[in-house]
């Protein structure tokens, strides 16, 4: 079964209820539906996040990741959210979905979609402090560990994290 | 012609977004591509003095700097992506 | 931080879109909610499921399986729900929800809290077919390995599941 | 006196959900309990007749056949869960 990925990137804020009804607006052969929620988290003075992003390599690189997904586990849906723009503390960052006949398929898809998001997906985040400072986020090198276990071969998206 | 684009920090210290430019012959790698690009204004010579932080994708595909230019319509720079 | 899980044991349906929107409702320090949704699937000829459940014990139960989860990992809220009765295919039949930090946990605690629901929480399925016969379902060694994999130590639950 | 529960399969063939007993002495364990409440009826004789496929509760507590009963107020037998 060939599925269609929902992939939206967006500024506006997406309302999560309405993204699992339609997952589970199901062909009865969903068990299982998994998902995730990104929230800017409020460490110490910070007041928001500015995610920036590269248009148009962005939606091909979570089509990219979706498929990958749906190669890899027998998913019945899968939908991708991710924002761009200032959003401040508590604000949604990133939904992900994966429905399944059983619970392992979906829990893992779901891990591996956030775990290749945080490290294909072009978005750079900067963080606005209260005092007026403002700061690009480094990339960890725990994200990339967490994007290894899943052993996916370079796929000419290669470089390196050197 | 090439399209480069520059993103998050590289961008602050470049001065631009996108330009356009037109490499020479000897150009044939994205890091070839890097390296004369470095030479272009101390603003480009800042942002890509160390290439071991940038990242880079041709034609909106990830690919490693030491990848051939090709045909490429698009190359663009960055910082390691920090989504999700 | 102690943390009061939410937990319901309910015959009616649930909104998960509310429940994720409370879980959202942050004191700033959630940057992750993983969720689970489990549904009714329509095997072959499948019309409903109806289950059965142990009133007192199972609220005990699910507690109790929440306390665990919190324990383990740094969560700033748990939500769990679980419907009984009859459920007709495509019908919701369990929620769980985990916030934490960080992602890693939310995922893991989530999965842990689904296993261990699985071979826990004192509920049984009949399955209800469309020519009118109905069977109960059997336990599962798969489900009793996926919670294995979390070394629980035997808790008095023991028995065993010989 | 203690108050014995049967879920799933064993009620349909115990014919009840709940009812008081009075074990006599020799009763220690929970599988002591179930041996006993098997020569209560056939029908308590059939749905306890393989204790390798039942558990039991003892005040609402997961417990092993080989619990001691104490001063239980409620046992239940049922088979493995299936929630979830």
């Amino acid at each position: 079964m060939s599925i269609t990925p929902t992939i939206k990137v967006q500024s506006d804020d997406f309302d999560a209820g309405a993204e699992l009804a339609a997952l589970n607006a199901t062909d009865g052969q969903t068990g299982a539906v998994a998902s995730f929620i990104g929230l800017v988290r409020g460490d110490d003075g910070l007041a928001a996040l500015t995610l920036e992003h590269y248009p148009g390599m962005t939606e091909k690189q979570l089509r990219a990741i979706a498929d990958q997904a749906a190669a890899r586990w027998p998913l019945s849906a899968i939908t991708l959210i991710h924002r761009h723009g200032r959003l401040p503390v508590g604000a949604q960052i990133v939904f992900v979905a994966t429905a399944s006949a059983h619970r392992r398929a979906a829990f893992e898809a779901c891990e591996f979609l956030m775990d290749w998001l945080k490290t294909k997906a072009p978005f750079w985040k900067q963080e606005q402090w209260a005092d007026g400072s403002s700061r690009w986020v480094e990339a960890k090198s725990s994200d990339d560990d967490a994007a290894d276990r899943w052993h996916i071969p370079a796929d000419g998206g290669g470089n390196g994290r050197a | 012609m090439v399209q480069v684009l520059y993103f998050a920090w590289l961008k602050s210290r470049t001065g631009c977004a996108e330009e356009q430019v037109s490499p020479p012959a000897g150009v044939h790698t994205v890091r070839d591509l890097a390296c004369w690009l470095r030479e272009q204004s101390s603003g480009h010579a800042e942002a890509l003095a160390d290439l071991a932080v940038i990242r880079a994708a041709v034609d909106q595909e990830h690919v490693s700097l030491d990848s051939p230019l090709g045909d490429a319509r698009e190359v663009a720079f960055f910082p390691p992506v920090t989504g999700g």
